[in-house]
């Protein structure tokens, strides 16, 4: 695995939730007859075009891969790799040479056939018309071909694990030749949903594609509404506006759909570690005991409860526990203030703590500042507009001491390789394990993996505050709703109303 | 035609006008003088029904057989600009600025039954009859656009627009330029049916009534025909009054009122004159009656 | 008056020119380049030269801001460097969501403050009078934002009777357009409402004071017929001051409130621009915004001179 | 009238004096540290210490709402001055100098000042300086330039045309010692009850921009921020919302009060009665 770039997106914020599972329901929805259903989702950030293939953030994923873009694999709510767009597909023996034989009858929303050469054409693009950085993730293919119709043949430069799981992502979306002209405003693909109305600013609403090739969606139409604030989103819901909360943004505020007779509420995993990020290219985060203070001197328990609700998982490292090389190394670093006053030395530091002004940030920083004070270290809270400001300031800049995001991007352990990230972690042998088990066996890369994440832990690269929680509460009789949200997309295929 | 008897005029707690009786028969002009402070105003505002909020009278007021005091203000208001008229002192602030002329004289009438096109012709006659020059364009005018002359003018015209029985002038030259009151006050002369003239100038008094009543301190101290009280003041204050108004030869004042005049109910008791009264003696702490018919006065010392 | 409405007519373009200046100026400050932002963290140099040459924003700040005042005057607003979506109809749909909240507050405004103002005036030695003074007083002093989460709290999510949020475009329904913007324009104009209320009450105690009131009175006129004839007109110029100067409050207080009730106008536009760092977006509306105070203020003048025969 | 106690300069007063006074105190003492977090004390019931309960942090909220009153009047005082060191002076040289250029010149940028609202300023300048109370304060500052401006050009050209004004005039004294010596003494009334209605407004607006994120910063107590953290706790523990939104309500209510009570108390001519004789 190389550097993997990130779409640190919205962390929690735009995260929201993703990923299928569930059953298929059926049933009265609001409107009327069976095929008449609506579902009105809500969640936090709108995209500002449809574009992903040109502009960054998990808002446009969320909604439109697999919804309305398929690729040629998908990630399941089990984190394993499942057929979509391809029937199958084999693996050479020097584990270099993927041959994909893809479904037949596909057809895109415009009406035009799936074949493999649309294949060529999409993977073809992420190398000359991708603009996100992330494409670096498929540098590793060398060719794609077609060897007929319904089989495309990809050539890797060298063995890797991650070249299947990245064609889960955005980047194994499938275009259509004939379809890429407004990228921005009209999205078109081959999924169970083409785009129905955007009201920007508000909502967008998919409709069903009548043509779809597999399995109809149960409902006629999803609308994704947008909410800037928490509250005025858990009213939406409390009245009736919409039908979903994709992501609770205020988890102290669950209480209000207690009652079971009105309210589900799906709590989960998701692939987000909210991290605090300590600059390790400059003082006073540039040495190591000063991290590993910091890193005893937060009690994660503690900033769980009061920051977030008590919702979600303390890990502590970059690894989620749905990784198969998942470690609890919540033990690494246990809550000690004297023991980091000693890394300390009884000096004090004074430093800037350049946060994102997103909820889970927010809170939690106050409980940093409020924790790290006892031990010495006084941090000045500057919440930035997310994400223009934040980007530019911390992540592009890397103007800040400590920082707090969400980094929901899956199995992205990689970003601590390159030290121009705004980590500036600079530790040869990280990158060295993360190499060895792109190119290595299954059971190699587990085991180098498992390294990797406790070298990070050692080595105090950053503080793992705690992994973002997949919270979700709709009305009562929603079916399909995701459990964890381990991929990018919302998945809307099996969602319905009883 | 107008008698007034026992007016009382007070506000919360404090008397300002006490017992006040006068009558004024059909054509009378009557002189009403006295400083300010002294309730002349408020009597007047008392007959009209347009005391401020607060200030309530009592007592007797009959314009013919019409009662004007302690009478819902539903009647009186249909006397009010029909049988009986004002003009106030101050000409600049009396006129509705964002209506013109012509509009406020010819609303008198039409509040009070005439129809508006009719009304609207007579407004420009009555503008001619006060002397107004281009009545027509002065109708059309706003009153910003005319001189306080004028618009003291506009005010006698509405004033007389339905041929009061009474005309009640408070002060009306006083906000005027010196060359414009003499004119004004030959205006009002001549189109006055009965008149009742508040001012605290002696001179104009003078020129203008026949009979004349002295307030002071919220009471009548002395009445009479103009000549009597003029030439033969009884009341200390009159003769105090008369005294600083008349000028020497050699333009030397004599000597004028002791003191000033006390805040509405600062007023001592009995005689209210006699703090400041060079002749007051231990009997005038008992309120004097006004006594005599014709010249009438109310003090202990009268002079001869 | 024609003189004056020219002489007030080009103060109104000038100040509307060098507002532009101003708010294009301070967009040149904010941090950030457009097309980096546009294109990410992760983006090559020469795709951020490629894109900067594709919006025009490396040629110099006095030809960018001719450009794209020269596209205001003829109504195009440029075309957003996150969206690539024109600004100009983003602007108008918002605009027109903006304005209906904003009218619609100010109708409830005028609609509790005349009367409960006047009413205040004329019986101000009264208890009731003086009850409304003082609720008044109070109203004045709740945050509008505060007022909107309360409302909410009990008509939305307690009585359920009305929407907690959202706009439903009156082509679309009707019933749900109107529904949806009632609690809105209700914690919009309670808040105005109470600050006119003042402003009427001393407007009309102020008249009531006046001479000419009580000339009306001398002609015959009733206390109440007096005040209604001559003393509203006279009290509505300053209250049409007042007016012009609420509904700026307004346009800005509407930021405040669309977040409240999700509503989808200029406000909410004006904040995710911001926050994406939508440059030309954000001049946009705040250009709009401003050229709308400057109009308002431009009305404001024209309606007191028309009101008012001393000033013409 | 005299004599009948000002009830409204009274309440204000009362009312302002409590918030100068829970700011006043709250610099050498507060019950509790106000931003110390304690998982085992959060959301504790009032009682036992803890006058008014704590929030979801577990930070005692009396004390969060003494130093809150700290931040409340900083506002007020760094925006409201602000618009009086910069509008007074303007709108002297305007009145002063009603029909030359310069004091065209000076209402003509007024009315454009006056046409970026103070929100739309904090907004803006929070997106360039990050959001932040001097931010927001100088937004709030620079927005009441105007209205002090214009207060002071209006007072100013009243009292130019009094006699005493007229005669110093006619004495030759230059302009700059008439503004000193005899303007600003005379406008001074007008000038401080259009600062407390200004404060009134500075408050509120720094709770609307503390609600959109652009007011104070965490963790730093502001009733307006803490009002904003309240909201997803509104339903189940509604005192956390109702405390400081009492205080805000109460302070703006209070510099109100004392903005007409002092109109009142300064300016006697509002309060006389028509009722000469």
């Amino acid at each position: 695995m190389r550097r993997i770039g990130i779409w640190i997106a919205a962390g929690g914020l735009l995260l929201a939730t993703a990923a299928c599972g569930g059953s298929p329901g059926n049933g009265s929805g609001s409107g009327g007859g069976a095929k008449t259903q609506s579902l009105s989702v809500g969640a936090v950030a709108e995209p500002a075009n449809l574009d992903f293939t040109s502009t960054e953030g998990a808002a446009i994923p969320q909604i439109l891969l697999v919804n309305v873009y398929e690729g040629l694999v998908k990630l399941d709510q089990n984190g394993e790799i499942v057929p979509l767009l391809a029937e199958k597909w084999d693996v050479s023996g020097d584990r270099k040479t993927y041959t994909f034989t893809l479904r037949k009858n596909v057809k895109f929303s415009s009406g035009a056939p799936f074949t493999a050469d649309d294949v060529v054409f999409s993977l073809g693009r992420v190398k000359t018309d991708w603009k996100l950085k992330i494409k670096t993730q498929l540098d590793v293919v060398d060719k794609v071909e077609k060897k007929d119709d319904s089989t495309a043949v990809v050539t890797l430069k060298r063995p890797s694990n991650g070249f299947l799981y990245a064609m889960t992502s955005r980047l194994g979306a499938m275009f259509s030749r004939t379809g890429v002209a407004d990228l921005a405003n009209k999205p078109v693909g081959t999924g169970p949903y083409v785009l129905g109305a955007w009201r920007r600013g508000d909502s967008i609403r998919l409709d069903a594609n009548p043509s779809y090739w597999g399995t109809k969606p149960a409902l006629s139409s999803v609308t994704m509404k947008y909410f800037k604030d928490a509250t005025a989103m858990n009213n939406a819901l409390l009245t009736g506006g919409i039908d979903v909360i994709s992501s609770v943004q205020a988890p102290e505020s669950l209480q209000q759909f207690a009652d079971p007779n009105r309210f589900q509420t799906v709590e989960g995993t998701t692939n987000g570690e909210v991290v605090l990020s300590m600059n390790n290219g400059r003082p006073p985060f540039d040495d190591k005991k000063v991290r590993q203070a910091v890193r005893h001197a937060i009690d994660h328990k503690a900033l769980l409860d009061t920051a977030w609700a008590g919702r979600g998982q303390l890990i502590g490292s970059m690894v989620p526990p749905t990784d198969p090389w998942y470690e609890d190394r919540t033990g690494d670093y246990p809550y000690d203030p004297a023991k980091a006053k000693e890394l300390l030395g009884g000096k004090t530091y004074a430093v800037k703590m350049r946060i994102p002004n997103l909820p889970y940030a927010v809170s939690s920083a106050q409980v940093v500042k409020s924790q790290l004070a006892q031990v010495g270290i006084n941090a000045e809270i500057e919440p930035l507009e997310f994400p223009a400001r934040w980007l530019d300031q911390v992540f592009s800049k890397g103007d800040y001491d400590l920082s707090i995001i969400n980094h929901v991007e899956p199995r992205d352990m990689g970003i601590f390789a390159d030290k121009s990230y705004y980590f500036h972690y600079d530790n040869p042998e990280f990158g060295k394990l993360l190499a060895s088990a792109d190119e290595g066996t299954e059971q190699q890369q587990a085991d180098d993996l498992k390294q990797a994440a406790k070298l990070l832990s050692d080595d105090a690269a950053a503080d793992w505050l705690f992994l973002f929680p997949n919270l979700i509460v709709a009305k009562k009789g929603v079916t399909g709703l995701p459990k964890n949200a381990i991929a990018e997309s919302f998945d809307f295929t099996a969602l319905a109303k009883q | 035609m107008l008698t007034v008897e026992g007016l009382h005029v007070r506000a919360d707690a404090v008397e300002l006008v006490h017992d006040v009786s006068f009558t004024i028969a059909p054509g009378e002009r009557v002189g009403l003088i006295g400083e300010s402070g002294s309730g002349k105003s408020l009597t007047a505002l008392s007959l009209m029904g347009l005391l401020p909020e607060g200030v309530t009278a009592s007592g007797r007021a009959r314009l013919g057989e019409r009662d004007l005091v302690g009478v819902p203000e539903s009647r009186v208001k249909d006397l009010r600009g029909r049988a009986l008229s004002m003009v106030f002192q101050e000409p600049m602030t009396a006129l509705n600025p964002l209506m013109r002329v012509g509009a406020q004289v010819a609303e008198v009438m039409t509040l009070h039954g005439r129809p508006r096109h009719e009304a609207r012709e007579r407004a420009v006659e009555l503008l001619e009859r006060v002397r107004l020059p281009e009545p027509g364009q002065i109708a059309r005018a706003y009153p910003h656009q005319l001189s306080g002359g004028q618009r003291q003018r506009v005010m006698l015209a509405i004033a007389l627009a339905n041929g009061p029985e009474l005309l009640i002038c408070d002060e009306p030259t006083t906000a005027l330029d010196v060359t414009v009151q003499k004119q004004m006050l030959d205006l009002i002369a001549e189109v006055a049916p009965a008149l009742l003239f508040i001012t605290h100038d002696l001179a104009v008094i003078a020129s203008m009534c026949e009979r004349v009543l002295v307030m002071y301190g919220g009471r009548v101290v002395e009445s009479g025909p103009l000549r009597d009280v003029f030439t033969r003041p009884r009341h200390r204050y009159t003769q105090g009054l008369l005294a600083a108004s008349r000028l020497t030869p050699r333009g030397t004042r004599l000597p004028t009122i002791a003191g000033s005049v006390p805040p509405a109910g600062r007023f001592p008791s009995g005689c209210v004159f006699r703090n400041r009264c060079p002749h007051a003696t231990p009997a005038c702490e008992t309120t004097p009656a006004l006594t005599g018919d014709g010249h009438a006065h109310a003090c202990w010392h009268p002079a001869d | 008056m024609i003189l004056y409405l020219v002489k007030r007519l080009a103060v109104l373009l000038a100040s509307t020119v060098v507002a532009a200046v101003a708010v294009f100026a301070f967009m040149a400050l904010l941090p950030g380049d457009p097309a980096e932002i546009a294109l990410g963290v992760n983006a090559t140099p020469e795709a951020v030269a490629d894109l900067r040459h594709r919006f025009g924003t490396d040629r110099p700040p006095a030809v960018q801001f001719l450009d794209w005042f020269g596209g205001l005057v003829q109504g195009d607003f440029g075309t957003s460097y996150v969206t690539s979506a024109p600004i100009g109809p983003q602007i108008s749909d918002r605009l027109g969501v903006t304005a209906v909240l904003v009218l619609g507050g100010m109708a409830v405004a005028l609609v509790l403050a005349v009367p409960l103002g006047t009413f205040a005036a004329v019986h101000h030695r009264d208890p009731l009078g003086a009850a409304i003074s003082a609720a008044s007083q109070v109203g004045i002093a709740v945050p509008a934002f505060l007022a909107g989460i309360l409302l909410v709290f009990v008509f939305a999510v307690q009585a359920q009777v009305l929407p907690s949020g959202g706009y439903v475009p009156i082509a679309d329904d009707p019933g749900e357009w109107l529904r949806g913007l009632l609690l809105p324009w209700l914690s919009l104009g309670l808040v105005q409402g109470a600050v006119l209320t003042r402003y009427v009450r001393s407007a009309v105690l102020d008249v009531m004071r006046e001479d000419y009131l009580r000339t009306a009175r001398a002609k015959g006129r009733g206390r109440t017929g007096a005040l209604w004839r001559h003393g509203l007109r006279n009290a509505s110029v300053p209250v049409v001051t007042v007016l012009g100067l609420q509904l700026a409050t307004l346009l800005i207080g509407a930021v405040v409130v669309e977040r409240v009730f999700v509503i989808p106008g200029l406000g909410d536009l004006l904040l995710n621009g911001v926050a994406g760092r939508d440059l030309l977006l954000v001049q946009g509306v705040v250009m709009v915004l401003v050229a709308a105070v400057l109009l308002i203020n431009f009305v404001v003048d024209v309606t007191y001179h028309l009101l008012d025969p001393r000033l013409r | 009238m005299r004599g009948r106690p000002n009830l409204a300069l009274l309440t204000g007063g009362t009312l302002v004096g409590l918030v100068v006074l829970a700011a006043a105190v709250s610099f050498f003492w507060t019950p509790h540290d106000p931003t110390l977090v304690d998982a085992a004390r959060k959301l504790r019931e009032p009682g036992g210490g803890y006058l008014l309960g704590a929030d979801k942090f577990g930070r005692d909220t009396f004390s969060q709402l003494m130093v809150g009153a700290r931040t409340t009047l900083y506002v007020g005082v760094v925006a409201v001055g602000i618009a009086a060191v910069v509008g007074t002076p303007l709108g002297v040289v305007a009145g002063m100098t009603p029909r030359g250029w310069l004091s065209e010149l000076i209402m003509r940028v007024n009315d454009l000042v006056f046409a970026f609202p103070a929100l739309l300023l904090a907004v803006m300048l929070g997106a360039v300086y990050g959001p932040g109370t001097l931010t927001a304060m100088i937004a709030i500052g620079v927005a009441t330039v105007p209205a002090f401006a214009r207060v002071a050009r209006a007072a100013t050209l009243q009292v130019m045309v009094t006699d005493y004004i007229l005669a110093a005039r006619a004495a030759g004294r230059r302009r700059p010692a008439i503004a000193v010596r005899h303007v600003l003494p005379n406008i001074g009334s007008v000038l401080i009850v259009q600062a407390s209605v200004s404060f009134a407004i500075a408050i509120l607006a720094e709770a609307a921009l503390s609600f959109l994120g652009f007011g104070t910063r965490p963790p730093i107590p502001s009733w307006g921020r803490m009002l904003q953290e309240s909201q997803e706790l509104l339903f189940s523990t509604p005192r956390l919302a109702l405390w400081p939104g009492l205080a805000i309500a109460l302070a703006v209510l209070g510099f109100n009060l004392l903005g007409d009570g002092l109109r009142d108390h300064l300016d006697p001519k509002l309060r006389r009665i028509r009722a000469d004789g």
